[in-house]
């Protein structure tokens, strides 16, 4: 396994982790094979993620996922984070090698559920 | 990262300087093929003869008895597969935490008409003399079991299974790739009629290995060709290797005691560190009946493979699960066996020291694991409470 | 005795000083296991990649095609075995001058039930591509053939042989633990799907060889344990031999077109020195289409081991018949396939030049040869008339 | 293979070789297994054997043999050589591996059959 330096610094310094207060959405994926868990909790105003956060259990590809995938999130709108795909998560890794593609898929997952949950949320008000 | 600590003596071993030293002039000076007639060849023969007197001595067996293999998932195959075929069919016994070299050429044979009973362990890891002898039948042809595991280090109690397995004149393999020339093994007193031995673990080479054949155990060969190893196993013999293989087990004749009362300090000493450092952590395998040098704990809740790569930046190698088969993460069928439930199973790490660990070695460990266990807690998910998911 | 001239290339070389240098780091060094993930076991994963590259560059294959494995016998094993085992059964080709990991490989196969044929071969020891295409059938799985034979030299036609399975999509092994590195090998135009090489007859280490396995050949595994080489090889890699391997290689790619000129010259100026001093003397294997440096000679009415040893004690290593099975001295089964009559064919003596041999070395050994096969002849009761027994 | 210097000895120098004219007897000793032939012509004086030459093909400890032979045949009385054993001409080349014994056995076998044939010329007189 030869991982990016991306990936290494946000396994090092994980940006935005930990749960957040009255979130305006949360989300998440599973990846059972490891039994990879990841979640998200957004902030979200005027229908864009205004911030952010993980918890995450998992390999170091799947926490640097995560900590990638807020910074991912972070200004995007609902519509447009309720489609995400791997390959953006995996791009703002800097890459994954094949065996750690799961990284990218289950943080793509909760970010998804995230968003529609935020989506469902909103339709209430 | 400057610093950087190896802690995977499990799975493999640096070359001891004197195995190498050994090992140089059969490269490219004595490189004769040893069966080759003339002097060319009888250098090269001579210094395999030395190796196969050396481990002889060790094990204080005959010569006749040792047939080198590339490694110890060929011996293990060989005693295996070699024995079973000499025999046509019939019953084998093993254990559950087997290597997969056992596990799956047992598994094989099971395709084939062979039938197999898989022993259960303790929450130590260790497999009860009575479960084998209930599992003895008419018909069982081997037991094959380990002598130390190399994820947990417990040891077996070989000594009381061979016991058994003589009284019922049914040979016995012992996988002692993690055993011989970690603690001591008494051929004699433990009844052993086929005994795998692996140099790369015991610090000589990668990809030489042995296997101990008690002088008139009916075994087939399994590679075919030439008559090399008195027909026994086909194919040039790795001379570089087995001198080298020669000499580690030479010199683990002569430093295995003194070494072994340094590593189990050390290794105890690092439980404790850890242990004082980390709220929720347990120590898997037999408290004492183990493998000096093998500390295999448990973090709850956190994935094991997460802590491999933190400490990895910190220039420490350690294993998660079983790290000789390759890169997966499943949960180990070692822990799974001793019955450890998921949440904790899932966080086991490996330590396992060697000739090279210092104590300052080990307090950078507990220094470095401590932290970083935190950490990791923080960003799980499943650590403490946690809001539900609407 | 001091001059020391090494003719038994063919039985094995010295580790080129390159090979070595390569090696050196990872037997204390850069040690790890390359199953494990940490930078220990990064760094000897790198370097068995390289050498995965260097020996994918060198036949023009993809890296994912090349297995390492233990030997060319194990590579001829698993070629053979391997592919038999995932079709079940069925019927092999062969020919009656392959090695012996080869032939009791597919003798073994035979004993499970699978049928095979051993084809002849001609004067020059060479199958005839047509006897190939008459031995086909619609149950035939497998033609292994070898590339070069080690004993007379003589190179067998793989690209007409290749044109015939590939019609037929049988799958085609080649043996070419003899022929990698020694003359050029064209995968694509020779249409093999399986081919053997080994490292220490190419100035790379012993125990450890390789196989290409074509993508999309169905292959079983033959020894069981970890996931090793993407689940076709188990067990811990042989890591400093394969980066010696992989060495080795990448310096026949560079070297082997020059050597294998001044070898042919050497070779015949030795065949046309021996012929001048000795009577009665015959060239065994093809003229031309022949290794190299491989030159085989018979002497009429005197036994080769003789000759063996009288050139030993000159300081000069030649081999009696085939010398990669043991020190025994039945007649060649390669020599009385090719139809030399036995009076002939117990003097055949293989001289195997290599990168080291010198013209001087050529002349010193046709110095001692010749008064050396004088005298024997002299002492030989079946040379020339005697007197009848009464 | 390793052999004693006087094995090595015999070989590089062998003793006794070459046919005899009018010999006083005659014999051949076989392996077949190696093909190896060793025959030994001996001049008998008075019961004992005078001189003892040999012929033979075969590997170097057979040839090394032969010549060891000849050297135990000289000076023996005909009845002691033809009850000779393998060990004594073992002995006489300072041992032999085990997988080279034959040669001490062809050559014990074509010393007895030599001395036999000397005798049944002898009764013939
Ligand atoms: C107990 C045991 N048996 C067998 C093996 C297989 O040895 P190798 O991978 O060297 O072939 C190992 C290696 O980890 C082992 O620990
Ligand atoms: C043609 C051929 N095939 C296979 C082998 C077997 O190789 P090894 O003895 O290195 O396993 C040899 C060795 O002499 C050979 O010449």
């Amino acid at each position: 396994m030869r991982y990016s330096d991306t990936l290494i610094d946000h396994f090092r310094n994980p940006r935005n982790s930990g749960m957040m207060r009255a979130p305006d959405g949360v989300g998440e994926g599973e990846y059972a094979q490891c039994m990879d868990l990841a979640r998200f909790y957004l902030r979200v105003r005027d229908g864009r993620v205004e911030e952010a956060r993980f918890q995450a259990y998992g390999c170091g590809p799947t926490l640097a996922a995560c900590s990638a995938g807020t910074e991912v999130a972070a200004g995007t709108a609902l519509e447009a984070l309720a489609e995400i795909e791997d390959g953006r998560i995996e791009a703002a890794l800097g890459g994954l090698p094949p065996e750690r593609r799961h990284a990218a898929k289950v943080v793509a997952l909760a970010l998804r559920a995230a968003a529609r949950d935020a989506m469902a949320r909103r339709a209430v008000h | 990262m400057n610093r950087r600590v190896y802690l995977d003596h499990n799975a493999s071993t640096p070359v001891h300087p004197e195995v190498l030293q050994a090992m140089l002039p059969y490269f490219s000076e004595r490189f004769g093929n040893p069966s080759s007639v003339h002097g060319f060849g009888r250098e090269a023969r001579d210094g395999m003869e030395t190796a196969r007197e050396q481990i002889a001595d060790f094990l204080k067996v005959s010569k006749d008895e040792i047939v080198f293999t590339s490694g110890g998932t060929e011996s293990d195959n060989l005693g295996i597969k070699g024995l079973a075929a000499a025999r046509g069919s019939g019953h084998i016994i093993t254990s559950q935490i087997e290597h997969h070299a056992v596990l799956r050429t047992v598994q094989t044979l099971e395709e084939q008409g062979f039938t197999a009973t898989y022993l259960p362990v303790d929450g130590d890891g260790m497999v009860n003399p009575d479960d084998v002898k209930k599992a003895l039948r008419a018909d069982t042809i081997l037991v094959s079991l380990m002598g130390a595991n190399s994820e947990v280090g417990t040891l077996q109690p070989i000594r009381e299974i061979g016991r058994i397995t003589r009284e019922a004149a049914v040979p016995l393999h012992v996988d002692g790739v993690q055993t011989v020339g970690k603690v001591p093994i008494d051929m004699g007193a433990f009844g052993i009629d086929l005994l795998s031995f692996s140099g790369h673990k015991i610090y000589g080479p990668k990809g030489v290995a042995g296997l101990y054949i008690r002088k008139g155990t009916k075994m087939a060969s399994i590679q075919h060709g030439g008559e090399h190893e008195r027909r026994r196993r086909a194919g040039t013999e790795n001379v570089a290797g087995i001198v080298g293989l020669g000499k580690a087990v030479e010199i683990r004749g002569r430093d295995m005691a003194v070494e072994g009362a340094r590593l189990t300090a050390l290794r105890d000493r690092l439980w404790e560190g850890v242990r004082a450092g980390v709220a929720e952590v347990r120590l898997n395998g037999h408290p004492t009946e183990r493998l000096p040098g093998t500390c295999n704990v448990c973090f709850h809740d956190i994935e094991s493979e997460s802590i491999v790569l933190g400490l990895d930046l910190k220039g420490i190698g350690v294993s998660a699960g079983s790290a000789c088969t390759s890169g997966n993460v499943e949960p180990s069928y070692v822990l799974e066996a001793k019955g450890l439930p998921l949440d904790w199973a899932m966080g086991s790490v490996r330590c396992s020291l060697g000739r090279g660990t210092t104590a300052e070695d080990i307090e950078y460990v507990i220094e470095s694991v401590v932290p970083l266990v935190a950490k990791l807690k923080t960003l799980s998910p499943v650590a403490g409470a946690a809001p539900a998911v609407s």
